[in-house]
């Protein structure tokens, strides 16, 4: 049995899995089944489950790139830890409400002289956005630290990664203690829903996919968009290259090294979001006692690309499936006690790689590449 | 303007420990193929990679089309119009042929957004369809066959503008038939006004193909000949700087009992394909059983059943009568089986051990080296010494890590080890791949002593010459299955060649059909 | 004799050495990179004026040589918090104050939390380290641990009913908690293990997300089957009976907080651990498949076998940790969040020590003053004690780029050239 | 705290010994004195801080209580949950202000923390009382307090049944069965106020606790039964995050709840809650803050929190430092805050309070009445 072969038994499984439960449900309605498959179908389930799933399929969509670039990323949860606090902190330094303009307006103070340069036109962006500009930009600095220990210094990247990830967990409390004196953070507000005109008329697609979060769009967005960076243009190429065989990149001329780059900062681009859609997209702070808030989520995105099969869209199915099971658990809790729905998406991973097997990692992820060794 | 294509004048390239180039100089003249031969080791691919960018010489200068050229990177070079065809190829196995040959330099459209696909696969149909090779753009990469990856490799060259194409020891993998039509490409090549750059190490192969011929010897340039001006003698001489004898003297010897048999056995793999094909063969004690194949014809997978790494689907393996089968590899080697491994980086040796330690390997159960468990280091670090004094290892030192020992030397050892626990089989593949000519004649000499000794001999080469000169009987593997066996000195090269592609000639005789029984 | 030769020469050996420098110097730097960290974040924090930094050479008595008194800025601002005072803190503080100063003993109580962790830590570190040099990354001994403890507080709970009380129920109930964790632990590295083994699943992806399932497991059976029926707050089982506990050992200590036989069994293990990887075949085995697999199954070595043993001890002396984390820390099971991270603490541990048992012992002696210190930073300083974790997470990362303290060494001009190198031109020429 | 030239001088061989040498803070002596077990009254429910936890301080009292110095060791989650741990710190402060007492602060991250964390305090000898917050700390509080028996100590949330220790509990069912009996009243007619509304036609309030833990039952199974006592008819939904520091899937909780026709929920989730508040005010609907008066601890919310179940741990900390103060420690004893002595009340929101009904507010406190007087049992298991 081939890996393809394995990988659709696997899929149809899960297809079969679901659409027995579904056919089950409906001709049951009264029935267990029923139960779960009416309340995974409501409106508001389905939305719960897109709101929750935002961090999980942004970070899991960076971390198949930086994967299939050939540099596992196992510190992705550190990545949201600090996108999600640096966000709050960024937001709450601002100022609530307000607005940051650019270009600002400058003033110069010259020997008793005042001279003010007002650019006249201004873009007003709410500080909340500043704020995830803030946490993003958090987020790809600490990538761009784990991306220099791998592939400059050559780091074992598991342990580099782990170190991302402890450093985040201390980091973040560390710091949040330092400005608030306690490890969480002040309440600054949530974005917006964003209503789309005309389209959130349509029923009930509308009201799910147009009239959300801008965190839900952003992540509808970022699927297909992933998906196209990644097997459409030429830089997802040599991204897949560089994953599989960096030599063959390397000799046509392509620097491997910036590639790779390049994919861990996406990492950290997509994670940094998803680390600020936790934080300011659902709650307006950030709380860092025990795990933080990011509690896990970042290991629940490599489970979910590995599910996924490093495909974005499979990855944000998988995303969705296990936050899928989140929103159901807290609808549906007389069913089974909450641990046992905690625990199955990394249970639903530990049987799917069983199931499939490492051979699908890129052939050259976790090695460093060094040009010119032959 | 000059007919040289490139000139290589005085190249120094230093590895830490290491001269691999010492003012090498090279001159290629344009529209010729140009052989660089020389033993491994002796600075070809380190000079390749220098002209290619991808290493930067300490001394030396780099003129192509005669402008010095100063490559940081093999983008400079591929700008240059070098192209290079590496020995293991620089493929992205899951990506479909067109977008490795367009790979770097892909035709964009939407603004460069996209990679135009259709427009990239009409390019990479036209140039193929121009030097008259058979490619399908459209197959993945890892579904085709080497000959057609090999022509992948020459369609990513010529696509960004090769003139000068550096080909690195291109026939290792092919067909004796792959090859011919190999040189019907480099024909077609050169007749469009390309230069061609061949590294190799085999004497007939520069001879059949070159228009002039550089050797090379421990990193540095000893003469420029053209190929018809010389002979291979000559040539073997100026490689090995010494007179060498290239014909191996096999000493008659009378065959034993079966010692080694091979019933009937079929290996399947995990995508459930049969690599091996209900193959049978006897070994007799005494016997250098060979068999012959391009590499990936089955050889690999049949040896791995026999040494118990892998388990046949069916069939036997019967060791001295006795039905060893279900045995498993640690097993088999109690049984008295030794086996030199193909590639001794990854199976033979563990780098990282001292050669203490390696000598352990396989024995690390067995009395006397270990006692209820424990390891008796006194006596193994005794047994390692013994094996490097014996085999003539060198440096002749226990505590040396294996990685620190050159190619011949590892293998040596290798042969050592396995020889010394007096096996009554023994499995030898590829045992003089990447070995230099001392160290091969050596391994030969105990090859065959051991079948003075009555031992059983299995020996699996891809150097047609190194099993036909070796071996009493020969096997001939393709797709897995054991086509024929015959009679090495009765039967021609060309023709094995044929029963290595799989075509059966006419007018051979065969020793055996099926069974191999003598 | 020649194993003992041997030894020694491997604990001093060229790669050994330089292990143990790019360790020290990993360390030196994550304290130089925290005390940067800690400086900066005096700027930002709140306080009344900023800190004086003292910065003198003690002499006996009550003098010294001063070196440096006053307040540093930058920017305009002053730091609250001052890096060296912290150390100080941190380190010293760790086992309670200076030796010679009066009033110290070596029985108090800082000196209890660091030597009780430093205990633990030896065996999770011991735990990763095995499976490492099976070539199998082990991040799940923080969940080998988890069941270690719960089983072996449901072992003795159940058991103890039916032992007599005081030492002669010691005897029984101490072997069986450790065993019980032991074999609890065992089993959950060997489910990694055999998914490695036979479905070729890797086995960092595996441990971690099984560390999750062994924490939301054993909460849920803690709840559903074991929980303290006494307990009107938390999901936890009952406490062990006293005579259960470790004895404390020496007796200064104050509480059963830290035993030397623990310690005792930790060192044990520590050599034998040493002994079976150097000195016995399997311990061969298991070298030669943690370096190459291939050169492991030509040899003989039964793989899959191997990976399964190799991760069934790993897990087994998690479950051992977890065990002694229940009989010394805690006298009960509460959830599998309430457990320390010491399995992820034990990855710092053995990555530090290059998975040398030996080196874990400095290893856990080094995170073991780390979290003493931590306690006695929270306690006396404004600094939050997360910088523990912050300086644990520097270490592991330091550590892992051995490449840059090679390069500095070079640029310094110290050191010879790295052995891979030789390697590297060796590999390239053969196939040329 | 904030750094001192006395405490950083410690070790550098200029007399400073021992592990903790705070200037100007000396043990005062020993008050063996047997409190009593009524409990004080909880003085004034206005606050003197905000309650965001942001202020540290040292400042040496000049009172009554200046040499009085009490240890604090919080449960794990630490400050700023808007909870718990900041009610307990509202004690120490308001002792701090009333008593002129000083405190010191430990916030412990991990379970097995409490215990050094306890010790560091009795070790010193330079604290009066240590008062420590949560049931958690009840192993390490059992073993510290024989160890130090001396050694004055609170614990808030569970039993230690030794001399030297002053136990507060709390009957959190009473308190939630008030909120749940105003959720009852208030759903089950249309009330607007703020932002918010109830929709008379829907029959439905929340319950979103934290973990599933016999505590946080209590709240649950107090919280049901004060709604079924409203009205037979209103159904009570109930879910555990998992985590009392998963806001987002708290969030998640509330908004299907609300969407599903809740129109308040009552949470017991710690930080967790922030979640809930963050959906009421999302969906226009109310929501019940927990320990803290949370209308007023999160002021961003105060549209949509319409009353919260205040759990006075400052009044544990402030009246257990109050009788050290006047040297009547009452070791050895239980102090149940009830409903009676208003350990714990429904306290109306801050800016909601005030539309609430009479009525309704009349038919609260007849129930608080009841429970006082017996008439009402209310469960602790759901």
């Amino acid at each position: 049995m081939d890996r393809t072969g394995l990988r659709r038994r696997a899929t149809g499984v899960t297809v079969a899995l679901l659409a027995i439960v579904s056919i089950w449900g409906i001709l049951q309605p009264e029935s267990a089944a029923g139960e779960l498959f009416w309340t995974a179908t409501e409106t508001g389930t389905i939305e719960s489950s897109l709101r929750l799933a935002v961090p999980i399929a942004l970070t899991a969509i960076g971390g198949l790139y930086a994967e299939k670039s050939g540099i596992i990323n196992i510190g992705l949860e550190g990545l949201l830890i600090i996108s999600a606090f640096v966000s709050v902190l960024v937001t709450d330094l601002l100022g609530p409400g307000q607005s940051t303009g650019i270009p600002p307006v400058v003033t110069f103070d010259l020997g008793g002289s005042t001279y003010t340069i007002d650019p006249g036109l201004q873009l007003l962006i709410p500080n909340i956005w500043v704020g995830l500009a803030g946490g993003v930009v958090a987020s790809m600095l600490l990538a761009f630290l784990f991306g220099v220990i791998c592939i400059r210094y050559q780091a074992d990247q598991i342990i580099a990664g782990l170190a991302v990830w402890l450093i985040a967990l201390g980091l973040a409390p560390f710091a949040a203690k330092v400005v608030y004196g306690q490890p969480s953070t002040a309440q600054v507000g949530t974005f917006d829903n964003w209503t789309i005109p005309v389209l959130s008329e349509i029923p009930v697609a509308g009201e799910i996919l147009f009239d959300a979060s801008p965190m839900v769009i952003i992540m509808l967005v970022s699927v297909p968009v992933a998906w196209y960076g990644l097997n459409r243009t030429s830089f997802g190429y040599w991204v897949r290259a560089s994953g599989e065989n960096p030599k063959a990149l390397d000799t046509v001329g392509v620097n491997v090294d910036r590639v790779r780059y390049a994919a861990v900062l996406i990492s950290g681009f997509f994670s940094g979001i998803g680390g600020t859609a936790l934080s300011l997209g659902a709650v307006g702070s950030f709380s860092g006692a025990g795990q933080t808030m990011v509690d896990g989520r970042g290991f629940i995105a490599i489970a979910a690309y590995l599910f996924g099969n490093y495909n974005p869209f499979g990855a944000f199915a998988a995303s969705y499936l296990f936050s899928g099971l989140q929103a159901l658990q807290i609808r549906l809790q007389g069913i089974a006690p909450t641990e046992v729905f905690l625990m199955l998406p990394y249970l639903v991973v530990v049987i799917v790689l069983v199931l499939v097997g490492r051979t699908r990692l890129p052939e050259a992820a976790g090695e460093h590449y060094e040009s010119g060794e032959d | 303007m000059s007919n040289t294509a490139v000139r290589l004048a005085g190249i120094t390239k230093r590895f830490p420990g290491v001269v691999a180039n010492d003012q090498v100089d090279l001159t290629v003249e344009k529209g010729s193929v140009h052989a660089l031969l020389g033993e491994n080791g002796a600075g070809k691919t380190t000079l390749m990679n220098v002209l290619y960018g991808l290493l930067q010489p300490e001394e030396g200068d780099v003129y192509v089309d005669g402008e010095r050229r100063d490559f940081r990177s093999p983008r400079d070079a591929i700008d240059a119009g070098i192209g290079m065809i590496h020995q293991h190829f620089m493929l992205v196995d899951p990506m479909e042929i067109w977008a490795n040959i367009v790979l770097g330099q892909e035709p964009r459209k939407y603004f460069g957004l996209t990679v135009d696909e259709q427009q990239a696969i009409q390019e990479v149909r036209d140039l193929s369809e121009r030097y008259g090779f058979d490619v399908d753009p459209t197959e993945t990469v890892e579904d085709v066959s080497v000959g057609v990856q090999q022509r992948v490799e020459i369609l990513k060259a010529l696509y960004r503008g090769a003139d000068v194409l550096i080909l690195d020891e291109p026939t290792a993998v092919l067909t004796p038939q792959e090859v011919e039509d190999l040189y019907g490409v480099l024909d077609e090549l050169t007749a469009q006004g390309k230069t061609v750059i061949f590294i190799t190490h085999k004497l007939g192969e520069a001879m059949h193909s070159a228009d002039d011929i550089t050797v090379l010897r421990d990193g540095e340039s000893i003469a420029t000949v053209p190929a018809d001006e010389t002979n291979q003698d000559e040539l073997a001489e100026m490689m090995v700087g010494r007179e060498v004898l290239l014909e191996v003297d096999v000493p008659e010897h009378e065959p034993g009992e079966t010692t080694l048999a091979v019933d009937d056995v079929t290996v399947t793999d995990s995508d459930d394909i049969d690599r091996v094909k209900d193959v049978s063969f006897e070994v007799r004690g005494g016997e250098v059983f060979g068999i012959a194949g391009v590499d990936g014809n089955g050889q690999s997978e049949l040896v791995e059943a026999i040494t118990g790494l892998e388990s046949p689907t069916s069939g036997r393996i019967v060791i001295e009568g006795e039905d060893v089968t279900g045995h498993s590899r640690r097993q088999r080697i109690e049984d008295g089986m030794a086996y030199i491994p193909e590639d001794r980086h990854e199976r033979g040796l563990v780098m990282d051990f001292d050669l203490v330690e390696n000598g352990l390997l396989g024995s690390q159960h067995s009395e006397p080296y270990s006692k209820s468990g424990r390891i008796e280091w006194d006596t193994v670090r005794g047994h390692a010494e013994d094996i490097i004094e014996t085999y003539d290892v060198r440096p002749p030192n226990a505590d040396a890590d294996a990685h620190s020992l050159s190619g011949g030397n590892q293998q040596k050892f290798i042969v050592g080890r396995e020889f010394e626990r007096d096996p009554s089989v023994v499995v030898a593949t590829h045992p003089t791949r990447g070995v230099d000519i001392g160290s091969t004649e050596f391994i030969h000499e105990e090859l065959l002593d051991l079948r003075q000794r009555d031992r059983a001999v299995l020996l699996i080469s891809s150097k047609l010459d190194e099993v036909r000169q070796l071996s009493d009987r020969l096997g001939v593997m393709y797709e897995g299955e054991l086509v024929d066996i015959v009679d090495p000195e009765e039967t021609s090269e060309e023709e094995i060649g044929l029963l290595m592609a799989g075509e059966r000639p006419d007018g051979i005789e065969t020793v055996r059909k099926t069974g191999g029984k003598p | 004799m020649s194993r003992a030769r041997d030894v020694l020469e491997r604990l001093v050996g060229a790669s050994g050495a330089e292990r143990a420098v790019i360790s020290v110097a990993a360390l030196a730097l994550s304290i130089v990179v925290g005390g940067l960290i800690v400086f900066v974040s005096g700027l930002g924090a709140a306080c009344e004026a900023g800190a004086n930094y003292h910065i003198a050479i003690p002499l006996p008595g009550s003098f010294e040589i001063l070196l440096f008194d006053g307040r540093l800025s930058m920017f305009g601002f002053q730091s609250c918090y001052d890096p060296i005072n912290v150390y100080e803190k941190l380190f010293i503080g760790a086992i309670g104050g200076l030796p010679w100063e009066s009033g110290w003993q070596p029985t108090n109580f800082s000196m209890e939390v660091f030597l009780q962790r430093a205990t633990l830590l030896l065996f999770t570190g011991l735990s990763v380290a095995v499976a490492f040099r099976a070539g199998l990354f082990n991040i799940g001994t923080q969940g080998q641990m988890v069941w270690g403890a719960l089983t072996s507080a449901v072992a003795v709970l159940f058991v103890a009913d039916f032992v007599p009380a005081g030492v002669a129920g010691t005897v029984i109930l101490l072997p069986l908690a450790l065993f019980a964790g032991a074999v609890a632990g065992g089993i959950w590295g060997a489910i990694p293990g055999a998914l490695k083994a036979y479905a070729d699943a890797n086995e960092v992806i595996t441990t971690i997300m099984l560390n999750f399932v062994a924490y939301y497991a054993t909460t849920l059976l803690v709840r559903e089957f074991f929980q303290d029926p006494q307990s009107t707050g938390g999901t936890q089982t009952r406490m062990v009976p006293v005579n259960s506990l470790l004895p404390s050992i020496p007796l200064g200590f104050q509480e059963s907080r830290f035993s030397i036989l623990a310690l005792v069994l930790a060192l044990v293990l520590a050599a034998v651990v040493y002994y079976v990887l150097w000195g016995t075949s399997f311990g061969f085995d298991v070298r030669t498949s943690g370096l190459q697999p291939e050169a492991a199954t030509y040899a003989g070595v039964d793989a899959e076998r191997t990976i399964v043993r190799s991760m069934t001890i790993s897990g087994a002396l998690g479950g051992i940790a977890g065990a002694l984390w229940v009989l010394l820390a805690n006298g009960r099971f509460l959830t599998g969040q309430e457990v320390p991270s010491l399995g992820f603490d034990g990855i710092t541990v053995s990555v530090l020590a290059g998975n040398n048992p030996i080196g874990v012992v400095f290893g856990s002696v080094l995170f073991g003053v780390l979290k003493s210190g931590g306690n006695t930073l929270n306690f006396q300083t404004d600094v939050p004690p997360e910088l523990v974790n912050v300086l644990s997470g520097l270490i592991i990362l330091f550590v892992a780029m051995p490449e840059f303290f090679r390069l500095i060494g070079k640029y310094l001009g110290v050191g010879d050239e790295p052995a891979p190198a030789a390697a590297t031109t060796d590999g390239g020429e053969e196939d040329g | 705290m904030s750094p001192n030239s006395g405490r950083r001088r410690f070790l550098k061989g200029t007399g400073a010994a021992g592990t903790i040498a705070l200037a100007g803070c000396i043990s005062s002596t020993d008050n063996d004195g047997d409190g009593t077990d009524t409990p004080t009254e909880g003085s004034d429910s206005t606050e003197t801080e905000s309650g965001d936890g942001t202020e540290t301080q040292t400042e040496d009292g000049s009172d009554a209580g200046a040499d009085v110095n009490v240890g604090m060791v919080y449960a794990t989650g630490g400050l700023g949950d808007k909870s718990f741990n900041d009610m307990a710190q509202q004690g120490a402060l308001q002792a701090e202000e009333q008593l002129g007492i000083s405190f010191e602060e430990a916030q412990p991250e991990q379970n097995s923390d409490f215990i050094p964390a306890q010790r560091q305090f009795a070790e010193s000898g330079d604290y009066d009382l240590i008062s420590c917050i949560g049931f958690a700390q009840t192993d390490a509080l059992t073993e510290n307090a024989d160890r130090y028996s001396d050694q004055h100590f609170q614990i808030v949330d569970s039993v230690v049944d030794t001399d030297n220790v002053a136990s507060y509990v709390f009957k959190e069912e009473e308190g939630s069965f008030q909120v749940g009996h105003l959720a009852g009243l208030l759903t089950s007619q249309s009330f607007e106020a703020g932002q918010g509304s109830t929709d008379s036609d829907s029959t439905n309030v929340g319950f979103v606790g934290g973990v599933n833990a016999p505590l946080i039952q209590k709240f649950q199974a107090g919280f049901e039964a004060g709604v079924s006592y409203a009205n037979e008819d209103v159904d009570v939904q109930s879910s555990y995050v998992g985590s009392f520091n998963d806001a987002a899937t708290a969030r998640e909780a509330a908004l299907s709840m609300y969407d599903s026709g809740a129109d308040i929920i009552y949470h017991a989730s710690g930080a967790s809650g922030l979640g809930v508040f963050q959906a009421a005010q999302e969906r226009g609907k109310f929501a019940i803050g927990v320990d803290a008066d949370q209308s007023r601890s999160e002021p961003d919310f105060a549209d949509s929190i319409v009353a919260s179940m205040v759990k006075r741990v400052d009044t544990a900390v402030f009246t257990a430092i109050e009788n050290e103060v006047n040297g009547e420690f009452n070791g050895g004893s239980v102090t149940t805050l009830g409903l009676e002595s208003d350990g714990v009340a429904c306290v109306y929101g801050d800016a909601l309070g005030d539309a609430i009904p009479q009525d309704v507010k009349d038919q609260i406190d007849a129930s608080r009445q009841a429970i006082i007087d017996g008439e009402i049992t209310v469960p602790t298991e759901p």
